[in-house]
């Protein structure tokens, strides 16, 4: 009895071991079933989900307008202060003052991709990127300004 | 990313009249074996670990630039991919890590959290902000967490960057 | 090209003894200098080897694993080992304070010469051999046993304490394993009549022990290959540096050079018992003869021995590599179960059938 | 048991505590002297046993500090909050209930760590997730942290 | 690394070793003080906080839109029902639903979470116990997941996909079929998992009978989730106090015997099956209507505590708010699976082997930065 017992058990332990084998032995064996991206070489046709959430962007149009009114609604919506704004008091034409942004400061360092600022915001002004490589030397770097230089804000946005 | 073309060995081969010799430079050597060989310990403190992991994965496979050999002893690796929060707590912890690795060593910040705090930058008192503060650091990559790509991608950044330094003399900057 | 691989070694050999011998007539001086261009075309071959075996090791590893595993340095990768060895030689060795400095300088050298030690009496072509001696075997075993020394001298001097449990495991481990290693080495030397390595590669002339030594041969070859994993230190049995427990176990402290020559002593250690389970189970460098078909074995001959015996060590370390990307590892009592309650009795078994095997003259 | 059924038969048992049934479940409110028997016949009673002490926390309400318990009965299937009422922001004391509940070894020294309150025979009383060294009880809301920056 | 760096030996002859900060089988920065006869285990502390990051004096000052993501940080593999726990806590004490749709949504999200998560569990557990294979199986569906993931909420890890009333926006296109396939690759490869690890007698050899967690014990140190399942402790929140529309769907409660390492293995595998199963019987009867419910900019709970208990994959997070009627919480506490059950793990480990704890450690599947928070 105690043979047998014995026997079973070192046949039931190989089969086992022999079945783990058999696996990897197949995907050994099958070269196909590789599943790697071979990422720096493949960079033209990687493609980013739609949603997949880069970082922060404000687009700009031909004219260098945006649409970002300075409402400083995603700076409140913001978890962590990733957004700061700085505002200024624009002349309009017909002599009245308005509130304009100077600048859009954008700490990439800081940002957690929430997508809270870009749900908040009540033009459209920001979006997010599909964008991810970012990689830097230095820090500083990564503190943005999102306005580019000399842009305005685009007709009709309130 | 200046070259994304695969460098066999940093050498030229001098053309003679039978044959050819190789010729290259020691410098370029040590940095090609440097910059091939970056073996990361294994550290990581909160959700970027898991991106680094999957940067390990079948998907995206480390291996293929020869990272793969993550150690698990700061006495063997040369690189520490800083992959999370740093408190206060851990710091002096992440600094012995850091002096326990032989030279030459690499610190990748991975993530805002290790950046600068991070999501954690405001209203904590447990956060160190900024895992510079503790450690040197090689290269940044935003994102919370980066993808696994931005990964790969800091990687090659810092690979660029052995490229660049000098074992005799001084050495070169470059700007990224 | 693999032609003059089989023609040129064996004259080669002896061209350089005879050379030897006749240029110094002082026959110790001529010994010594033998010794040296051994040792040094040992190291030649060692070298790539060992190169070939971690890229081996590492493309085995990504293609079962569904990755590519390297290939951007060289083609194919195949300069992702230089480039490793490049920088750790070039790293930094640091030796830590309160480490006994002389044994944690000393354990990997020792690691290092004992497995090569073990190379010289493998007959790696027809008359290819360093040393022929006539206690091949028992040489084999004995030395082999060697090198768990540097291996508690790694532990015990590197003043860490993952390191000492390592180095302890390693030792309770080498301790259990080396009986069924040598008991399945015996069962050979019976069947052989010699211990002498080229008496065990010429009596598979007609057939390789594994064929036709019946089952006994068979049991004996499993426990072997399962021992000899064992006593090398690889996983499923990597229990000296297991890296989810021990960080790195032994050689937790190593750095740099010394702990590229752990990896050169794994590398070595692999191919060493490849090349025993090589030479005694499937014949050395003996090509494979189906008794009668004269005509399938002349072209069988045709391949040189070199590569028959190459290609033979090579399988069984893919089996051993098989089984390290395959199988979670042992616990330590788990690791003494399987050889006192299992390996152990069987061979203690198998050698009395092969005993009555060679009596009875069962085998072909 | 109901909230009302429960409501009952802990006020059968132990007079002095007060109920509140604003929220979700039944809250009860003990008083410090009586706590750890209370705490006690929660565990143990038959009809009660409440066996499962799923949350354990603290409330700083700037004039004085709420302990809170969540208890839960598995075999009964319900819920009790009890409160305890620690009038001594200074030094606050409150009897450890960690042998009734394992859980709640560390969940108190979780609390002495956040909020400062000392638990008696607590078997382990040490900080837990900050430095030995850490000055303050950063939950408390007189915490005040130089180095921490607000938005 | 060991953080004191002297051997320390007890005057009973015992080892002191110590596993962590950093060590590969903590899977983060624990730190355990671990007294050693041999290789016998004579006691383990558990040091904790090298990753307290003040989630819970964070959220005090932030507002109730803006607390939820930073617990995706916590149990940063269960991210979606963390976040979902917050959601749902704050529309208990604004008195409000998820619509249908989000609810529905919200569930499929969880289950894909969890697949997720135990996925990567299933490879880590492989990979503390020396078999490294089993990681890049286990990646290779997780990874599927993650790019649905990706797809509908944005991001792969830490998605933010919830806010209080629902979910941020709709349902990518795609993501029925998606699912679907992904669903049925991962069916076929549960057999994998069995070829692998399940039935392989070493595997068994070092998990069955490690790391007894008798019933009674399990629910003292307040165990949840799979590690007290295991125990045959039923526990699961989505049976007991069912949230999110969970009463409408099937799936059974899986409750081990065993009570070992073993047992909570058995529990997780079926776990995933049981989710599959789920998404299963949601996916094709996605509601149709809005994915959030209106609510106001400036979210103030009333006066009051709202305490909301879900089921992660590691157990039950329970989401304790207190509010004073103004924007932000008064206090937050979050009741973590991890901490619960890694006090448990002194209890289990004592008298085992290191490699034992390892596998101990593996199965309690153990996220530091939701025991520190």
């Amino acid at each position: 009895m105690f043979l047998k017992d014995y026997i079973g058990t070192v046949y039931k332990s190989s089969k086992s071991l022999l079945k783990g084998m058999k696996l990897t032995g197949y995907y050994f064996s099958h070269p196909k079933k590789i599943l790697t991206e071979e990422y720096p070489d493949n960079r033209a046709t990687l493609k980013m989900a739609d949603r997949f959430r880069g970082e922060v962007v404000m687009p700009h149009d031909e004219n260098n307008e945006h649409r970002c009114t300075g409402c400083q609604a995603c700076e409140i919506a913001c978890p962590n202060g990733t957004i700061k704004i700085i505002t200024k008091q624009e002349l309009q034409p017909d002599g009245k003052k308005k509130k304009a942004i100077d600048t859009f400061v954008y700490h990439l360092e800081l940002c957690t991709m929430c997508n809270l600022c870009v749900v908040a915001c009540p033009s459209d002004a920001i979006a997010m990127a599909q964008t991810f490589e970012h990689s830097v030397y230095d820090k500083k770097q990564l503190k943005k300004t999102l306005n580019k230089p000399g842009s305005k804000i685009m007709e009709g946005v309130e | 990313m200046a070259e994304t073309e695969k460098m066999i060995f940093p050498a030229q081969l001098h053309q003679t009249a039978d044959g050819g010799i190789v010729v290259s430079k020691l410098d370029d050597i040590i940095n090609w074996a440097r910059s091939n060989s970056l073996w990361p310990l294994v550290f990581g403190t909160s959700c970027c670990a898991i991106e680094m992991m999957s940067a390990a994965d079948a998907k995206y496979d480390w291996s293929r630039f020869g990272f793969e050999v993550a150690r698990a002893t700061p006495r063997q690796a040369d690189l520490i991919i800083v992959a999370g929060t740093i408190v206060m707590k851990m710091a002096p912890v992440l600094k012995r890590l850091y002096d326990q690795m032989p030279d030459p060593k690499y610190v990748i910040a991975m993530g805002a959290c290790t950046i600068s705090g991070g999501p954690f930058f405001y209203n904590t008192y447990s956060v160190v902000k900024g895992v510079d503060h503790v450690i040197p650091v090689d290269v940044y990559i935003p994102g919370c967490p980066p993808r696994p790509e931005a990964l790969l991608h800091a990687m090659i950044t810092l690979q660029e960057k052995i490229k660049n330094e000098t074992y005799f003399g001084p050495s070169k900057t470059i700007e990224k | 090209m693999s032609l003059i691989l089989d023609i040129g070694f064996a004259p080669f050999a002896s061209g350089v003894h005879n050379w030897v011998y006749g240029m110094f007539g002082n026959t110790t001086i001529a010994m010594i200098v033998e010794m040296v261009i051994a040792g040094l075309s040992l190291l030649v071959f060692l070298v790539p080897l060992c190169f070939f075996l971690g890229y081996m090791e590492r493309k085995v590893a990504a293609f079962m694993q569904m990755r590519l595993g390297p290939n951007r340095v060289g083609p194919h990768g195949s300069l992702q080992i230089v480039a490793d060895t490049v920088k750790l030689l070039l790293k930094e060795g640091l030796t830590p304070d309160g480490s006994d400095k002389f044994l944690f300088n000393l354990a990997p050298i020792i690691v290092v010469i004992t497995s090569m030690l073990v190379l010289a009496p493998i007959a790696f072509a027809k008359n290819f051999q360093i040393w022929d001696m006539s206690i091949g075997v028992l040489y084999v075993s004995s030395i082999s046993s060697i090198s768990v020394i540097g291996i508690l001298m790694a532990g015990w001097s590197s003043y860490n304490k993952y390191s000492l449990l390592g180095a302890m495991r390693s030792g309770a481990q080498i301790v259990s394993y080396e009986l069924s290693i040598g008991l399945s080495l015996i069962s050979i030397v019976i069947l052989t009549g010699s211990l002498r390595m080229s008496d065990i590669v010429m009596s598979q002339q007609n057939g390789w022990w594994l064929f036709k030594g019946h089952i006994p041969v068979i049991i004996s070859f499993v426990i072997f290959i399962v021992a000899s994993t064992a006593e090398i230190n690889r996983a499923p049995f990597d229990l000296a540096e297991a890296e989810q427990e021990l960080t790195a176990g032994f050689h937790t402290e190593y750095s740099g050079m010394k702990f590229a020559m752990f990896l050169l002593a794994e590398y070595i250690n692999l191919f060493v018992v490849s090349a025993i389970a090589a030479t005694l189970f499937l014949g050395g460098w003996m090509p494979f003869h189906i008794g009668s078909w004269e005509a399938f074995n002349h072209i069988m001959d045709f391949v040189p021995s070199s590569l028959w015996f190459m290609g033979k060590t090579f399988l069984i370390i893919f089996i051993i590599m098989w089984f390290r990307w395959t199988f979670p590892r042992l616990r330590v009592d788990q690791l003494l179960n399987l050889e006192w309650k299992y390996l152990l009795p069987i061979s203690m078994v198998n050698i009395l059938l092969v005993t009555v095997m060679a009596i009875m003259g069962w085998h072909f | 048991m109901t909230n009302e059924e429960l409501k009952v038969s802990v006020s059968a048992l132990y007079p002095a505590i007060t109920f509140d049934e604003t929220g979700e479940f039944l809250n009860a409110i003990s008083s410090v002297a009586e706590f750890r028997s209370v705490m006690k016949t929660l565990r143990h009673n038959k009809e009660l046993e409440f066996d499962f002490l799923f949350c354990l926390t603290c409330i700083d309400w700037k004039t004085h500090l709420m302990m809170v318990y969540h208890l839960m009965s598995k075999t009964h299937k319900h819920v009790l909050v009890l409160k305890v009422k620690l009038d001594d922001t200074k030094d606050p004391q409150i009897e450890s209930v960690a042998d009734i509940w394992k859980t709640a070894i560390f969940h108190e020294r979780e609390v002495f760590d956040l909020f400062g309150v000392n638990f008696k025979n607590h078997p382990d009383m040490r900080r837990i997730l900050l430095d030995e060294s850490w000055d303050g009880f950063p939950l408390r809301k007189n915490y005040v942290d130089e180095n921490m920056i607000s938005i | 690394m060991s953080l004191l760096g002297a051997p320390e030996v007890t005057e009973d002859g015992e080892f002191i070793i110590n596993i962590g900060p950093q060590h590969p089988s903590t899977h983060g920065v624990l730190h355990l003080k671990v007294w050693l006869d041999g290789e016998m285990i004579k006691k383990v502390q558990p040091h904790l906080g090298y990753i307290h990051r003040s989630i819970e004096k964070m959220s005090e000052s932030l507002s109730y839109r803006n607390f939820i993501f930073a617990t995706s940080r916590m149990d940063y593999l269960s991210a979606h029902i963390n976040n979902e726990a917050c959601a749902l806590t704050v529309e208990k004490g604004l008195q409000i639903e998820a619509p249908p749709r989000a609810q529905v949504i919200r569930i499929i999200m969880a289950e894909l979470t969890r697949l997720s998560s135990h996925q990567l569990w299933w490879g880590c557990t492989g990979l503390d116990l020396g078999a490294v294979s089993p990681f890049f199986f286990a990646f290779r569906e997780r990874e599927a997941i993650m790019e649905i993931m990706e797809e509908t909420c944005g991001a792969r890890l830490t998605q933010n996909y919830m806010v209080p009333g629902g979910v941020m926006y709709d349902i990518h296109p795609n993501f029925q079929n998606r699912v679907k396939t992904v669903l049925k690759q991962i069916k076929e490869n549960f057999k994998e998992y069995d070829q692998l690890l399940t039935g392989n007698v070493i595997f068994e050899g070092r998990t069955k009978g490690v790391g007894y967690l008798s019933p009674e014990d399990a629910i003292s140190y307040g165990c949840t989730g799979p590690t007290a399942r295991g125990s045959g402790v039923s526990c699961d929140i989505r049976k007991w106090f069912p949230y999110d529309g969970y009463e409408k769907v099937q799936f059974e409660e899986i409750l081990g015997t065993g009570g070992d390492c073993y047992s909570r293995y058995m529990v997780r595998m079926a776990e995933m099956k049981q989710s599959v199963y789920i998404i299963e019987q949601l996916i094709d009867n996605i509601p149709e209507g809005d994915f959030q419910a209106k609510t106001k900019n400036v979210i103030k709970l009333p006066k009051g505590e709202f305490y909301q208990r879900v089921e992660t994959a590691r157990g039950e997070l329970g989401v304790y708010i207190v509010s004073d009627g103004a924007a932000s919480p008064y206090r937050i506490k979050y009741r973590s699976p991890n901490f619960s059950n890694l006090s448990a793990l002194e209890h289990m480990a004592t008298g085992a082997k290191i490699g034992d704890l390892v596998a101990i450690m593996a199965t309690i599947d153990l996220v530091i930065p939701d025991v520190d928070r």
